[in-house]
C-alpha cells in the first residue's frame, strides 16, 4: 500500500499497463507535450514517445471514433476527452458506435476501448463546463459506465477497464484529483467492473453515492456518527452495468437510503437508484428514499450560486437525518 | 487478369445487380423491412475495387452496402440472409440492410449514421500503422452527401496530420437523399475538398470497371510507395430511389435514362466482347450461372431460422455481463424459466 | 373537430404557424424538394419557397447551430433533425447552447427555436437507428422536450413550442404518424407545453405514458375494462418540465401505478416519474410502481427479436394486473 | 480616421493589454476563478476589427473574449464585474472569463465549446439574410485549434451554399493550446481550408493595426457588395500562457520573446509617432488615462455585489416556468421561507 493523491493512482494505473502492454496507447488533446491538462499523463510523453502518447487536434469525434477503429484492429485504446463536457461532441461515436458495434454484428471481433473524461462542477467554469452528465451515458446497453471514488478504486477500475474487451466511459471527477487514500501498489491490482462497494459499514442508514460524492458522504457519515447515528456508504463505482446487490443487502438492514450525486436530479442516477430500491425491496421501506442531487439550473459562474446549487456534504447530512426522522 | 478473373468479375456484378433487384421484391413482399438502399447502377465502383484491393485492405462503407459485402468476397447466401433478419446473416441477422459485416473478409461494414464510419476509418489505418502491417490499407467509402458533415472534416485532417494509409473513396451518385451535389455541397467536385487538407485527389469516371480497376489499382500502389491518404472521387449514378419508396421528385426520369445508357454492366460487357475475351454466348451463360447463385442465396436465406429469443441478449459485451433490464415481458419470461 | 392522422395534425401546424407568422422558417434534411422524409412538409416548399423551407446538407450540428444563430436574430426556425438517432450529432448545440445560453447570458435574448426529431423503434431499423433515447434530452435545464401521444396534443404543442421563445425539442415518434384522432380546426389552438393530461379515467391503476405508449396504454386500459379493471392513463405530453401533478393527483386515488416508455428503463422515464411517485405520494403507495420499457439491448433488425424487446401493449395489461393483484 | 480616433485605438488596445494583467494579478489572488485565457499580444486583432466594424456587424467568437467584448463597445468595468462573478458583469455574473456578451453591442459571446460558436454564427447571418438585414455581416473569430473540429467544416460549407455574409476571422496564435498548428492540422496556412469550400481567403499578418484594419476593412466592403463567405487568416501571437498555469513546455522562451519585440503596442506607438499622429507625451497621457480606466473598472466589480441567491433560477427559460428541482439544500431553504 501507498499514499497518494487520486491522479497519481490513476496515472499509475495508465503507466503500469502500458509498461505490461505494448498495445496499450493513449490519444487525446494535450496528452502528450502538455502532459494532459490534468497533469495525469505527466512524463508519459517522454517515456513511451509519440507513438503511443498521441497528440491530436481538437476533434472529440475523431479522437472516439479514431480510437474505435484503432480498438477493431487488436490495439488497446485509451482515448482521452479532456472534460465530460466535450463528450456531446463524440456522442454519435460513444453511444452509437461504441455501444452498438458489437451487439450489431453479432460479436464478430472486440472493442477494447476505454474513453477516459474528466466531469464535475466547482470550479467556476460556467455552464458549458461543469458538468456531471454521467447518467446519460449510463442510459445506453453495449457501453460500461465506470467512475470511482477514491484512489485505491481509481487504480484497480482503471486497470480493470483498460484490460476489458469492452468499452469503458471511466469518468474522473476533477476535484477529487487531489483526494488522497492508501493505494495498493501491486501491478495486478484490479478492481471488477460492475460491482458496488460498501466503503463504510453501519445500520442506521443507507447512503448511496458515486465519485466525488464518495467522500462528501463519508464525511457526512462522520458527521452522523457525532450523533450516534451509523451510516453505511455504498459506492456505485459503475451506473452500468449497476450493482443494486451491495446497495439492497445494506438497505434491507438499514431500511432508510439516501441517494446522492452530483450531477442533476431528473432522470439521473438517483432516480434509477431510488426506482430499483422500492422494486427490489419494497417490503423493507420504512421512509421515502431522499435523493441529494444539483439544483436543476445550467451551473453559474459565481461561486457562491454555483455552491448553492451543488450537493453539499451538509445536504446529505441533513437528509440522512430526515430519512431516520422524517 | 485471365480470362477468368474478367469472367468471374462480369459474374460478380450481375450478382450484386440481381441480388439488389430481388432484395426489391422481398421487400414489396414484406419479408426484408426497414430501410433498403440499393446499390444498382453502382457495381463497377465495387466490383473494380474489391477486384484490385489486396486481402490485407480493410474496406468499410456506410448503409448502402450490400454490393461492397459481396464484393468484399461475403458469400450472396449470407447476405440475402441478413436481408431477411436470419441467424445465417453476416450480421447474425441483427444489423439488417444497413448493417452488414464480415470481420474474416476483411469487410468492416455497413454503417448507417451518415460518415460515422469516416474516423473509425482512420482508426483502422492507425491500428495498422501501430502494429506495423505497412503493406495495409484501409478503404473508406463514402457518399457524396457525407463529405458536408463534421465526421467527414475532422478524419480527413486526422488522416493527413498521421500520414495514415487511407484510401477515401467519394462515391458520388450526385445525390444524397434527394439533394444535389451543388445543393448541399459548397464545392461541385468532391475531390477538391482534399485540397483543404493538402490531400493527394483525384475525380475518375466510375461507370466502366475497367476505368476503376486501372486507376484504384494505381492509387493504392501509390499510397502503398509513398504511404498517407489519398481521396478518390468515383462519379457514378444510382438507377433506384434513395431507398425503398423514395418519391423521387428531385430527377428527371430523362436523367435516370440517360444514365442507365452507360449501365455498368453493359459497358463492362460490351468490353469483354470488343476485347475478345468472351463472346455473347459465354456472358449469357454467366448471366446465367448469376442468377443460380442468387435464387440459391434466397432460397439459402428463406430456408435459414430466425435467431432464437434467447440469444437477444448475446453479444451486449464481449464477456458475460449482467444485463441491467431484461425488459418487462422477458422478466416473466425468464421469471418463469 | 376534424378526423386526422398525427402526421397531418403535425403537417397542418407547421403550414398554419408559418402562415401566421412569417419569422418562422423550417430547416432541416429533404425538407424541402423532397417533402420531409416522413412527408410532414409535403407541399411546403412548393407553397412557402426555398427561403422558408430549406434543404440543408447532412450537417446536424450546423442545422441546429444554425437555427440558434438565426433564432438569437428573432426569426423563428424550425430545425428537423429527421430522426432523434442523428440528434446525437448535433448533441453539443442541444444541450450545451440551446440549452444554456439563456441562462448563461442572463436572459439578454430570447431562443425560440424548435428541434424537431423522430424517435422510435419497431420498424426494423436496426440499432442505430431504433432508439427512444428522449430521456437523456430530458435531464437538461434550459431545454423543454415535449413528446405528444394524439393527434390533437400533436398540433396543440407544436404550436406552443413554435409560439414559445424558449428551445423545445419536439419529439414525434414514427409509428405515431398513422394513428388517427379528432383534431381541433382553431388556428389558435394551443396545448400548454410542460402540462401532464389524463387521456382516460379510472380508480383501480394509474397508467403513466407518453407519445407512442399513450395508445398502447389506451388500449391495455380497454383490455382491463373488459375484466372490470379501469385504469387511468396519465400522458406526461413533456418530459420536462415534467408535471406530476396529474400523476399525482391520480395516484392518490388509485394508489398503484404503472409506469410504460419506449425507451431503454435504466435512467429513464419510468426511473424519474417512479422516484417522484414515492417522493410526492409516499403515504398512498398500496404496490410498488413498476415499470414497463424496452429489454436493455441496441436494437436488433429481425423483426421477431425486435419485438420481443420492445414494450408492448400486453406488457402494460399485465404490468397493471400484477400491481393490482401483486 | 481622425487623431481623436487613432488615440482612442491605441488607448483601446492599452485598456485592453491591462485588464488582461490584472485580470492575472486577481486571479492569483482567488478572486476570479475558473478557466482564464488572456488576450495579450493579439490586440491588435480585436482593435483593428472593432475599429472598422459597422454597428450591425454581428461579432461573436471564443472563450478569450475580453479583448473583444472591449472591442465591441463594453465598458471594461462590466468586463471586470464578470470576470469577477459580480451581478453587474456583462453576463450578470453566470458566465465569467468564458461566457461575455452583449447583445445591445452586437457581440454575441463568448463560447467555450471549441468551435461550437462557428454554426452559431453561420445562423446569426442567415437570420440577417433572412430579415432583409442587407448591410449587416457577422464577424466570427475562432483559433487555429478550432478549424480542426466538424463545426468549423459544416458551418463553412453552410455558409458557402447559402452565400451567407460571413467574415470568417481564424486568429492563428500559432497554437491551439500546448499543439503546434502543424501537429494539429493537415495545412499550414489556415487559410487554405478554404479552397475546400472554394472560399475567397487570404492570410495577413495581424501584429500591427493598420494592417488589419486596412484588410479588414477592404475585405469588409468585398462581402458588402458582393454578398457571401470569405475567410481571413490572421497571424498573431499569445504571449502568456494558454490559461493561467501552463506549464509551457511546448515552447521555447526566444520564441516567446521574439514575438514580444513586436508587440502590437508597440508597434501601433512607432507608427503614431512616425507618422506625427502623436507624441510620446500625448502616448504617455492615453497610457494613463487607460490605467486609470482600468483602475476604475477593478474599483467598481469590486465594488459591485454577488447576485442574490434567489436568482440562481432566473433565466432558465424566457418564460416563468417551473424548476423541476431546487436541489436539496434549496428545498429545504425555500420550504423554510
Ligand atoms: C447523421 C445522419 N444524418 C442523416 C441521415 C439520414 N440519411 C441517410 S442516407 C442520407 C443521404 C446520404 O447521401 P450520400 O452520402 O450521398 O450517400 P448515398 O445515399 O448517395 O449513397 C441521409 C441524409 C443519417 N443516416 N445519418
Ligand atoms: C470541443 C472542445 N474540445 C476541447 C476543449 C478544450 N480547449 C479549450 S481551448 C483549446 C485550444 C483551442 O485552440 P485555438 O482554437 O487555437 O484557440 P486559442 O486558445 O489559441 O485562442 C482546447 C483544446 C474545448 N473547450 N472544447
Ligand atoms: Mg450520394
Ligand atoms: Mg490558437
Amino acid at each position: 500500500m501507498a499514499r497518494m493523491t487520486m491522479r497519481e493512482a490513476i496515472s499509475k494505473a495508465l503507466w503500469e499497463e502500458m509498461e505490461r502492454d505494448e498495445r496499450v496507447f493513449i490519444m487525446g488533446e494535450e496528452v502528450g507535450v502538455w502532459g494532459g491538462t490534468y497533469a495525469v499523463t505527466k512524463g508519459f510523453y517522454d517515456h513511451f514517445g509519440e507513438k503511443r502518447v498521441r497528440d491530436t487536434p481538437i476533434a472529440e469525434a475523431a479522437i472516439v471514433g479514431g480510437a474505435i477503429g484503432a480498438a477493431l484492429t487488436g490495439t488497446r485504446p485509451i482515448a482521452e476527452l479532456m472534460t465530460i463536457n466535450f463528450a456531446y461532441v463524440a456522442m454519435d461515436h460513444i453511444v452509437n458506435e461504441a455501444a452498438k458495434l458489437h451487439y450489431m454484428f453479432a460479436g464478430q471481433f472486440k472493442l477494447p476501448l476505454v474513453i477516459r473524461a474528466v466531469s464535475g462542477g466547482g470550479r467556476q467554469l460556467g455552464a458549458t463546463h461543469s458538468q456531471t452528465p454521467d447518467a446519460i451515458f449510463a442510459h445506453f446497453p453495449g457501453l460500461k459506465v465506470v467512475s470511482p471514488g477514491t484512489p485505491a478504486d481509481a487504480k484497480g477500475l482503471l486497470k480493470s477497464a483498460i484490460r476489458s474487451d469492452d468499452p469503458v466511459l471511466f469518468i474522473e471527477n476533477a476535484t477529487l484529483y487531489q483526494s488522497k487514500g492508501e493505494v495498493p501498489e501491486d501491478e495486478d491490482y484490479l478492481e471488477p467492473l460492475g460491482k458496488s462497494k460498501v466503503q463504510r459499514e453501519g445500520d442506521d442508514v443507507t447512503i448511496v453515492a458515486y465519485s466525488k460524492m464518495v467522500p462528501a458522504a463519508l464525511a457526512a457519515a462522520e458527521r452522523l456518527a457525532d450523533e450516534g447515528i451509523e451510516a453505511e456508504v455504498v459506492d456505485l463505482r459503475a451506473l452500468r452495468p449497476l450493482d443494486m446487490d451491495p446497495v439492497i443487502a445494506s438497505f434491507k438492514r438499514t431500511n432508510r437510503a439516501v441517494v446522492v450525486e452530483e450531477g442533476w436530479r431528473a432522470f439521473g442516477v438517483g432516480s434509477e437508484v431510488s426506482a430499483r430500491i422500492y422494486e427490489l425491496a419494497f417490503d423493507y421501506v420504512d421512509a421515502p428514499v431522499k435523493r441529494v442531487a444539483q439544483a436543476e439550473v445550467p451551473l453559474p459562474y459565481n461561486a457562491k450560486l454555483e455552491q448553492l446549487a451543488l450537493p453539499q456534504t451538509e445536504d446529505i447530512y441533513q437528509a440522512a437525518k430526515e430519512v431516520i426522522y422524517g | 487478369m485471365e480470362k477468368k478473373d474478367y469472367l468471374d468479375l462480369y459474374r460478380e456484378m450481375v450478382v450484386i445487380r440481381r441480388i439488389e433487384e430481388r432484395s426489391a421484391e422481398l421487400y414489396q413482399k414484406g419479408k426484408i423491412g426497414g430501410f433498403l438502399h440499393l446499390y444498382i447502377g453502382q457495381e463497377a465502383v465495387c466490383a473494380g475495387i474489391g477486384s484490385v484491393r489486396q486481402p490485407q485492405d480493410r474496406i468499410i462503407t456506410a448503409y448502402r452496402d450490400h454490393g461492397w459485402a459481396i464484393s468484399s468476397g461475403i458469400d450472396p447466401k449470407f447476405v440475402m440472409a441478413e436481408l431477411l433478419g436470419k441467424v445465417d446473416g453476416c450480421s447474425g441477422g441483427r444489423g439488417g440492410s444497413m448493417h452488414m459485416a464480415d470481420v474474416e473478409k476483411n469487410f468492416w461494414g455497413g454503417h448507417a449514421i451518415v460518415g460515422a464510419h469516416i474516423p473509425i476509418a482512420a482508426g483502422l489505418a492507425l491500428g495498422d500503422v501501430y502494429q506495423g502491417n505497412d503493406e495495409a490499407i484501409t478503404i473508406c467509402v463514402f457518399g457524396d452527401g457525407a463529405t458536408n458533415i463534421g465526421f467527414f472534416h475532422e478524419a480527413l485532417n486526422l488522416s493527413k496530420v498521421w500520414n495514415l494509409p487511407v484510401l477515401w473513396v467519394c462515391e458520388n451518385n450526385q445525390y444524397g437523399m434527394g439533394t444535389a451535389v451543388d445543393r448541399a455541397s459548397a464545392v461541385s467536385e468532391i475531390r477538391q475538398k482534399a485540397e483543404g487538407y493538402g490531400m493527394r485527389n483525384e475525380r475518375i469516371e466510375g461507370m466502366d470497371v475497367i476505368n476503376v480497376r486501372k486507376n484504384v489499382s494505381r492509387v493504392l500502389d501509390t499510397i502503398r510507395e509513398e504511404g498517407g491518404p489519398y481521396l478518390l472521387e468515383i462519379m457514378t449514378y444510382r438507377y433506384r430511389g434513395h431507398s425503398m419508396g423514395d418519391p423521387e421528385r428531385y430527377r428527371a426520369k430523362d436523367e435516370v435514362k440517360k444514365w442507365e445508357e452507360e449501365d455498368p454492366i453493359g459497358i463492362f460487357r460490351r468490353y469483354l466482347i470488343d476485347e475478345d475475351v468472351a463472346t455473347e454466348e459465354v456472358l449469357d451463360e454467366q448471366d446465367a450461372q448469376a442468377e443460380k447463385i442468387v435464387q440459391e442465396a434466397v432460397e439459402f436465406a428463406e430456408a435459414s431460422p430466425d435467431p432464437e429469443d434467447e440469444t437477444l441478449f448475446e453479444h451486449i459485451y464481449t464477456e458475460p455481463t449482467p444485463v441491467d433490464y431484461r425488459g418487462y415481458a422477458l422478466e416473466k419470461i425468464s421469471e418463469g424459466k
